[in-house]
């Protein structure tokens, strides 16, 4: 019994480090700017205007990587083929790029000196400096993230439920949408707001890209070198806010969704 | 009509090799096959749910090879029951309808929840479902499209055994009265018997043997097929005209034999015991000494040695004791020509 | 028939968009600098010490991750006790925290107006443009990787096992050490690199605590706002190839795990 | 000895209720019942896996409810074997030793390998084992510590038929030799027919019906129970001084019945039919139309309808032929006053 709960005590401290390192610095910037400060911040209408962009920047862009992510999730769920472990990979590269690097690689091929960019240029497109390019910056970022939890949904719908549908007459995409998606709706839903988190998230790549019109976090830096921790405090404190809220919607989702497995198993 | 021709499939590491079988208009033909026979992606095949390396399959004279499931009238219902969890039981049943345009014409919906005895759970949800609604919940959705052939991958399996002769019955009745083609595989012979008519037995991705069920029991051809179908006395043995020699009894078959020497196989019920010798027309009759008896369900299996020769038989319990028999006792048993099967 | 591959084309269409989204960026900034560029970065000193700087504070990153959140992942994997959820909440924040905003929590604590930051400077442990500032920065937006990692491989660990394993005579700890740690040790280890690699990438946090020592990523992200694209590209390049050095290693062994356990299913 | 006091315990939505059940040493107790009966938890409480909520579990007069497994000397063997997969044949069976300095005097790990056929098996690991050779690697690794007590969860139910009865054989020749005691739970009440002279069995958490198995058997006292062991004749009765009126018919059972109702059973192959009413010591006899033949098995279940009351009576094939029976005809059936159960 002393050997166990030794062991026990150890994950227990463990644990509790863990925890406390991520909670206690968190929980002090929440607490450190004093309501007059926090007051002030949002009368700013330059804070709030960067937050609705960030806001509605990482929204497009977790939409987009739904759109374009969804069939190829659906694929790498249930075909096997040459070559698909090499995609995978291709689809993590963006989780392990360095962030100031992604900015700079996607200007790599937007700029005058290359065709893509002469292309975009002669068709109005600005990606440097434009909320156009704030979202191609942050679907390259964030599509890793819905693709892997679409991909993990669909890999739980048994594809027997898709052979029989199939056997009762129904094609390949009524089956999709009649059994497929909407058994892997919840694990949709919860990769659209991961995905849309790591977008609210992002900040080297963004800043590479367009510093000006400001996302949250550029705004947040900005202030930090300009005026330094005190003055940016507040900003960041009204950003977690809403990058919580948008968190506690996905812990609330899955959880959700656990449960109701849980309930089907066997005792 | 269902006929395979030399279909062969590859699924990952598993082969199912040149298999070929015809299957009756209206039959119930089973394929029986231990675990990893690969009697699953037999059934998957026929669906059209995998597609096959070569051979072709052919449903009413019709090659239906290059088909995709949707478009071959061809259901399955699988082993866990496969049904869609976030449908009612109704929406699951009639799932397939929308497709079907001329389906339930001849039968009714509602005939077949009220024969399947589904009325009360039509508003449930799947998993609230016991292992035996589910099977039948999967017997009315599979059947509800009117598909030309069933295909069943071990529909007892799964269940209790005290429920498995309520499905069994059950399967027997809708057979019966929608003259639909079944084709079931399971891995449990007496399932077979109880069944079907016809049937075959798969091995490693092979066919050994196809037939009917009463020649598989009575007359496999092969070790394997003897051993499935639970014939516990299998010898090899020399022949010689119509006798055969089994470590050194000599065993009468009644009949010819051409080759040199094979197997020979007697099933234990075949065998009778007795306190004498008896006058009948067993055309075998020997003694030895009970070295074992052990209960088999209902009835008994006593192991009689004779000489080298370990020979089961199984009994009932009255005969048990009527004969009184215990370890170590010397009893005769007798067995007819024909019980005695070569191969 | 039709319908069918209309389907699957669309799926390949929607795959090859987002493979070449991630693909041509990235290949464009491999091709983009001449080699004597790439030879006069190797041979600059100030790009060696920093590639290697981040090499390393990742590393210790990904070690400490590993040494603290294993006993966790194993908790988390096997127990079910009331608030599990908020942990598993609390632990996955760090991915959503906006990453100048983590550096700025971690510096609300470390600052000498907080009693954490006075016990610091008393026992000489600085952290704001320190080695120790970037680890710290880099366990915090690491070990949520590295938990989630072993927690999935401890949860693939069947409990049976440990069952059996401890009505045999082994202890906890024994049954730990002989059966779930040979067992997830793949999941570990692929763990481990993938914290890594998410240290490595880290611009946002470790900008704001430190600037000075210069990890790879801000240096790339001075040279670019500093001296334009041209110059931070080759920097970019060199660090890339580490980062996928490392990514390569860590598909290599999920891709050996994949066959392995496949092996085992049935037909 | 085992013996479990009003055991309860909880885990997730299910509980174990009041469980009181006394095991003799060295015997081979089975515990029976319906999937999600809560059988394996049972077994987990025992090898102390789970915590029990109250209630006391006492082993040789030691109360062990608080001792951790590895102190218990309690193993188990789980259905799918729970081999370690990163080990070989060898270092499985082998796991257990270093924990027990007492283990394998009297038993040594030769022979346990040699009983168990394994010695060609030693250098493979299990992912390349088949189900008959995990199940007894997982009966040599759980026998080699010599624990007071062995745990069976369901060891024949992931084997194919076939291969049952083998297993089946082995069980018993290992509690033989051994003379350690085996609690074994199972869904299939006719393996613990074949395997164990007590048992009880368990329904929804709770304990229907303890005892010997042969009275499980004869003398259900729940309808569960009754369903259970596969009584088929089960019916709603009065009764009156020796006599049951069952759907109008008046049955003897030679004894007085205490009861003004209950259910009244009769196993099917203890219903004997003739074509003429038959001079014997039969108490009971009827006759009524045979409505369905079915093949069951090895045998033949016949149902004979008379009036109300509708009767199975399981026979074999030899019995079906000679007494010629088909659809319609009408028959004889008599049965033994002792073979009438009431409850």
């Amino acid at each position: 019994m002393r050997i166990k709960n030794s062991f026990l005590w150890l994950a227990l401290i463990c644990g509790l480090l863990v925890l406390g390192f991520i909670l206690f610095p968190l929980l002090r910037l929440l607490t450190a700017p004093d309501p007059e400060q926090m007051g002030e911040a949002l009368r700013d209408v330059t804070v709030r205007k960067a937050i609705w962009l960030s806001v509605h920047t990482a929204g497009l862009a977790a939409l987009i990587s739904l759109l374009l992510g969804t069939p190829l999730a659906y694929i790498l769920a249930r075909k096997r083929f040459p070559g698909k472990s090499l995609v995978e990979s291709v689809i993590d590269l963006p989780i392990v790029i360095p962030h100031p690097v992604v900015g700079i690689a996607i200007l790599s091929v937007v700029g005058r000196n290359f065709w893509l960019g002469r292309i975009l240029h002669e068709i109005g497109i600005r990606i440097m400096g434009s909320v156009t390019g704030i979202v191609v910056v942050l679907v390259f970022v964030a599509i890793p993230f819905y693709i892997n939890a679409a991909k993990n949904g669909f890999e739980a719908v048994p594809s027997r439920l898709e052979n029989v549908s199939r056997s009762l007459g129904a094609s390949l995409p009524a089956t999709f949408f009649r059994i497929t998606l909407p058994l892997a709706s919840r694990s949709i839903l919860s990769g659209f707001i991961m995905s849309m988190a790591r977008a609210l998230s992002e900040f080297g790549a963004v800043v590479v890209v367009a510093y000006h019109p400001m996302v949250a976090p550029v705004l947040i830096y900005e202030r930090f070198e300009g005026y330094g921790l005190k003055y940016s405090q507040p900003v960041a404190v009204w950003f977690i806010l809403v990058c919580l809220i948008l968190f506690l919607i996905l812990r609330v989702i899955t959880a959700d969704r656990k449960t109701r497995l849980s309930k089907g198993a066997e005792i | 009509m269902i006929r395979l021709e030399e279909l062969s499939v590859e699924a990952g590491d598993f082969t199912l090799r040149d298999i070929s079988l015809e299957v009756a208009e209206g039959e119930f033909f089973v394929v029986m096959g231990p675990t990893g026979a690969g009697k699953t992606m037999l059934l998957e095949s026929i669906a059209g749910l995998i597609s096959p390396l070569s051979g072709r399959i052919i449903v009413d004279e019709r090659d239906i090879t290059g088909l995709s499931p949707e478009e071959r009238g061809i259901t399955i219902v699988y082993q866990d029951c496969s049904l869609f969890p976030h449908l009612s039981v109704l929406d699951n049943i009639r799932y397939g309808l929308r497709y079907h345009r001329t389906a339930m014409s001849r039968w009714h919906l509602d005939d077949l929840i009220s024969v399947l005895d589904l009325e009360s759970l039509l508003d449930r949800y799947p998993p609230s479902l016991s292992g035996g609604e589910s099977q039948r919940v999967a017997l009315a959705r599979a059947l509800a499209v009117k598909p030309s052939i069933l295909l069943l991958d071990e529909p007892l399996n799964a269940l209790d055994p005290a429920f498995r002769g309520e499905i069994q019955t059950m399967l027997k009745r809708l057979h019966n009265q929608t003259g639909i083609t079944f084709l079931m595989v399971t891995h449990d012979f007496n399932e077979a018997l109880a069944l079907a008519r016809c049937g075959a037995v798969l091995n490693q991705g092979r066919i050994e043997q196809a037939g009917e069920i009463e020649d598989l029991f009575k007359k496999p051809r092969s070790k394997f097929v003897a051993t499935f179908v639970g014939i516990r006395n299998l010898f090899r043995a020399e022949f010689r005209e119509t006798r055969a020699r089994v470590n050194g009894l000599s065993i009468e078959t009644g009949r010819r034999l051409d080759q040199s020497d094979g197997y020979l196989a007697i099933r234990p019920e075949d065998i009778v015991l007795s306190r004498h010798q008896i006058a009948s027309s067993m055309r075998n009759s020997f003694s030895g000494e009970i070295i074992a008896i052990e209960r088999r369900g209902m009835f008994y299996e006593v192991t009689v040695q004779c000489g080298e020769l370990i020979l089961r038989s199984l009994i009932t319990r009255g005969a048990l004791e009527e004969l009184e028999l215990t370890l170590g006792k010397m009893i005769c048993f007798s067995f007819k020509a024909t019980a005695v099967h070569t191969f």
